[in-house]
């Protein structure tokens, strides 16, 4: 089947082109339209650096936990047999499934102090809404699934055998994780912690909901974007922010590549 | 080290199960569990090995009931039937990991893996990955990983099932031998008679879950106790209206035939020639003879003979 | 590996409990608070069902075409090798990996009036921004990836062995195509079709940017939950429409699930 | 229909790879390529069916040069070793594909099925999913999906391969009938020198992507080319210093062998058996018996005896 997928190409190269290709294009073109000394100081606006700073740190929290969880949720899912196992299961697609703002509206209602949450949380003295904890409380939300749906079918196929193996030479179930289990599965967790920081990273409808708005203090980078350009029709600001997040995305992205290309020859090695 | 099984009974779906399996196997033996895919045979090693736990029955081991033991505290060897090798680790590595989670010192570990990699012959792989071995060289890696904690008792899940046949025929030879030499209680389970007859002393003959028949390997040929036994344990044909092996059909003059019939083909395997003959009552059956045998007697096809059992049956 | 696992259980049972469970079911409490009813007449307003049928109708383009896009990509990566593959199969990774609010801002510069697209489209008439072909655009942008991302480990997994038979039977690529790959890869190309559509409906960073936001002409459901909480401060409409949302999402979860458990059960068959 | 190999070479990565490989396969025979794993022997068969385009060379079926022809135009039935059956189809309509495809009539495709399952014995599974089908069956459907198109060619790769001993065996016997009726020029690939010598008229043996020796499988066996086709091609030892096979020894008095020895080991597997000597030299030999022979000369472990080779080597 060698040498007939010449139109095959041509229309999907096409429609990349047009739908992802010319805009990124473009993107570049007019945030350094300007020159880069125009850039430079756009990007280094105190509203925009503090909105970088927020962007990574809510990344440095939300990355850490969701990757712990997705990996524990993805052992539970593909290597034990337990009643719920299907509604769990189920969940992790909830945040890829439902609207970003359903999320954001949703845990406004959770956590604003007249709900279960909320009331006694500002009791306490704790203010999730309109503060950083939201947006990190939103955004662990909606990356959450991607740990788990990268390892779960790499985990499932490679079977249990090493882990018998394991077990059988006196290795207990801690050991077995950290010296045969996670080693056979590195690539599949990279691949889903490097997802779960691009979606960390792009997020963008459940954190203006839930964050407020409040520049410098729950502004992320996408939401400073959105607003230099929807409020405040700083358009130059705007796009030098998309291009600064676009880059980290395209660093994430080459990652993503490479992961991919590494998992896929594991797959042939175990076939 | 003896296992007694005793009345183990396990369900999981319709095939695989293990139903009311009682054996004793002795120690230092080499037995072989045989059966066609599916009678359960692989089961009843996991089961062995606790990493199946029975729904009735029990294992013991050396006089220990191991039933409830977690298989990490049993003491076995497990080589699993596709080798299961950790693939991130070096065939050192490999060999060495019950050693290392033994908390072994890496002085003791290290002397132990270079005599066990002499013990199986992979000294000039030790620092290769098991991508880099060949079928054969993972097998005996993976039994030195197995031999490594001084096992109790060694299982072998389809020992040479994935391999070519040549490397077959050799590690079967090798097996035999390094039992021979370190005389570990070891089971192995197998579909491939031949494999079974070769190397153990023992075999238990499995269908559907149920052992069939158990015991020498020769006595099992000799006198099966069930049709399935007789054709599964080695070629068989019927003659005059019963199971036979054609090595105990023997072709004669017309005259002195029990039944007389003709030759319709013979084929000639190397050492061994199958002989076809057309029998009178209108069916077929074939008798198996070795090369000189044959040799000596001046067969061809359309020739008309009689065959009759050989006496000597029993020997 | 059976009776230990309960810790893991509860911590992933509790994050997913903080984070997911109870902020739905706080929506379902707040929408319907006021008696159904209100919730009823907060949904048939004028607004409130324009949005729903521009969502409806979004996803009826951009589902399929990007259906017929994904899978066509799908055989080009798994099944051909050419220059460039490698750069087509990270293209796919861009909608995921960069911020929704990125891909608005950017396709907002290819098709604004001066933009090189939105000039001569202009010229012609075709008003790409602020309109339902902007936001067309934007939802088929975002939901690129899902179809491919389903059907490739499918295809490698499912190998070149029956599309082979099929040819040395005498069958052509398109009969291959329809009579043996399609009928073996289609609960994964459902799979990828629940998702994509699940993607569209809830879309909306990118369309916020695109659309310019016009009541009754470009604004989907996801927009006008916003509008209404954020801008309108209609509280109520905006419980309602996310409550909406979030049941259509939820009939897209359960065929997810269903499927995921048909397509584990394939790659066992397989195995 | 015949077919003529011309120089076919094909590389990709170090193994598999065919290297200037020319055969004559003469109409109407069963050739079998046996070849360890890796010898390129799969990749010879797909060169031939056109799933694979050579490097160089060319390939001619029946005088007409196919090289560049579609494998959708070859005329030839493919068994795929896994048997690559289309699992959302049942028995009949994977077996009726290839003539849907060709556009028969639904009338015509419904008689012609019918009687392929009947010479594959499979009309009861008819409406079976390959799913719910045993291995043999699976390898059945596959035969006769294939022979559906009428093809001029029938290549079958490691046809038996991937299923239990016993119904090895039965399904090789099948094969060989199923030839007999039918008699359209097949070539299979295997790794088992005893398949390969049961079934087939023809042998090619492959090594390393090269032919080794081609021929009948009895005169290969006889007067092998090489070490190599010796050893692959059956039961091999070593005696006096050259390779020999052990049913070419025989076991006389210490006072008529060309060497004398201990007997250390009788094994009796069934049909055959091997009895292991120590020689004088320090090496080790053994040799094959029937079991009517081993019954007739009362040997048994630690006897002196004289080995020497059998006059009669060749007959």
């Amino acid at each position: 089947m060698g040498r007939r997928h010449w139109p095959l190409r041509g229309v999907v190269l096409l429609y990349l082109g047009v739908l992802v290709g010319l805009p990124v294009v473009f993107l570049v073109l007019k945030a350094l339209g300007h020159g880069f000394p125009a850039f430079w100081s756009e990007i280094t606006k105190p509203d925009a650096l503090s909105a970088l700073k927020l962007s990574i740190e809510v990344a440095a929290i939300a990355v850490p936990i969701n990757t712990v969880v997705g990996v524990g949720a993805a052992l539970l899912v593909a290597r034990h047999n337990f009643f719920g196992k299907r509604v769990l299961d189920t969940i992790f697609d909830v945040p890829v499934a439902i609207s970003p703002v359903i999320i954001g509206v949703a845990l406004v209602l959770a956590y604003s102090r007249i709900g279960w949450f909320g009331a006694p949380l500002t009791r306490w003295g704790i203010m999730v809404l309109f503060s950083p904890l939201g947006v990190v409380l939103a955004t662990m939300t909606v990356s959450l699934p991607y740990v788990l749906r990268s390892i779960v079918p790499v985990l499932l196929e490679l079977g249990v055998d090493q882990e018998q193996a394991a077990r059988t030479l006196g290795a207990g179930r801690v050991r077995i994780f950290w010296y045969v289990t996670l080693p056979a599965i590195r690539w599949a967790v990279l691949y889903g912690v490097t997802l779960t920081l691009a979606r960390t990273l792009g997020e963008f409808g459940a954190v203006l909901v839930v964050s407020g708005n409040i520049t410098g203090v729950t502004q992320t980078l996408p939401i400073y974007i959105f607003d230099s350009w929807d409020q405040r029709f700083d358009v130059l600001g705007s796009y030098s922010g998309a291009l600064v997040l676009a880059m980290m995305s395209m660093a994430v992205l080459a990652v993503l590549a490479l992961l991919r290309r590494r998992e896929r020859r594991l797959r042939v090695d175990l076939a | 080290m003896s296992i007694s099984l005793k009345h183990l009974t396990k369900h999981y779906g319709s095939t695989n199960a293990v139903e009311d399996v009682s054996a004793e196997i002795v120690h230092g033996s080499l037995t072989a569990v045989l059966g066609p895919s599916g009678s359960g045979k692989s089961t009843l090693l996991k089961l062995i090995s606790g990493l199946e736990r029975p729904d009735q029955g029990s294992v013991v081991i050396d006089g220990e009931d191991v039933t409830d033991v977690d298989p990490r505290h049993r003491d076995i060897g497990f080589c699993f039937q596709h080798y299961a090798p950790f693939r991130h680790m070096n065939v050192t590595k490999n060999v060495g990991f019950g050693l290392k989670v033994r908390k072994r010192s890496p002085k003791e570990i290290d002397a132990r893996v270079k005599e066990l990699l002499a013990l199986v012959k992979l000294e000039h792989k030790a620092k290769h990955y098991p991508a880099q071995l060949s079928g054969g060289e993972r097998q005996r890696m993976a039994l030195a990983r197995a031999l490594a904690i001084e096992p109790r008792v060694l299982l072998l899940d389809e020992p040479f099932g994935a391999l070519d046949a040549v490397v077959r025929a050799e590690l079967r030879h090798w097996v035999k031998e390094l039992h021979q030499q370190i005389h570990v209680t070891t089971v192995l389970v197998t579909h491939d008679q031949q494999e079974a007859m070769e190397v153990a002393d023992q075999l238990i003959v499995m269908r559907s879950g149920r052992v069939v028949q158990s015991g020498d390997p020769l006595a099992l040929y000799e006198r099966p106790a069930t049709d399935f036994v007789h054709e599964f344990l080695g070629p068989s044909t019927t003659f005059a209206g019963e199971v036979a092996r054609p090595h105990d059909l023997e072709l004669v003059s017309v005259y002195q035939g029990t039944m007389k019939g003709r030759i319709t083909s013979i084929v000639s395997l190397g050492f061994e020639a199958q002989v076809t003959v057309e029998l009178s009552d209108g069916t077929s059956t074939w008798v198996q003879l070795s090369r000189n045998e044959l040799a000596s007697m001046g067969l061809r096809v359309a020739l008309l003979v009689g065959v009759r059992r050989r006496d000597d049956v029993e020997f």
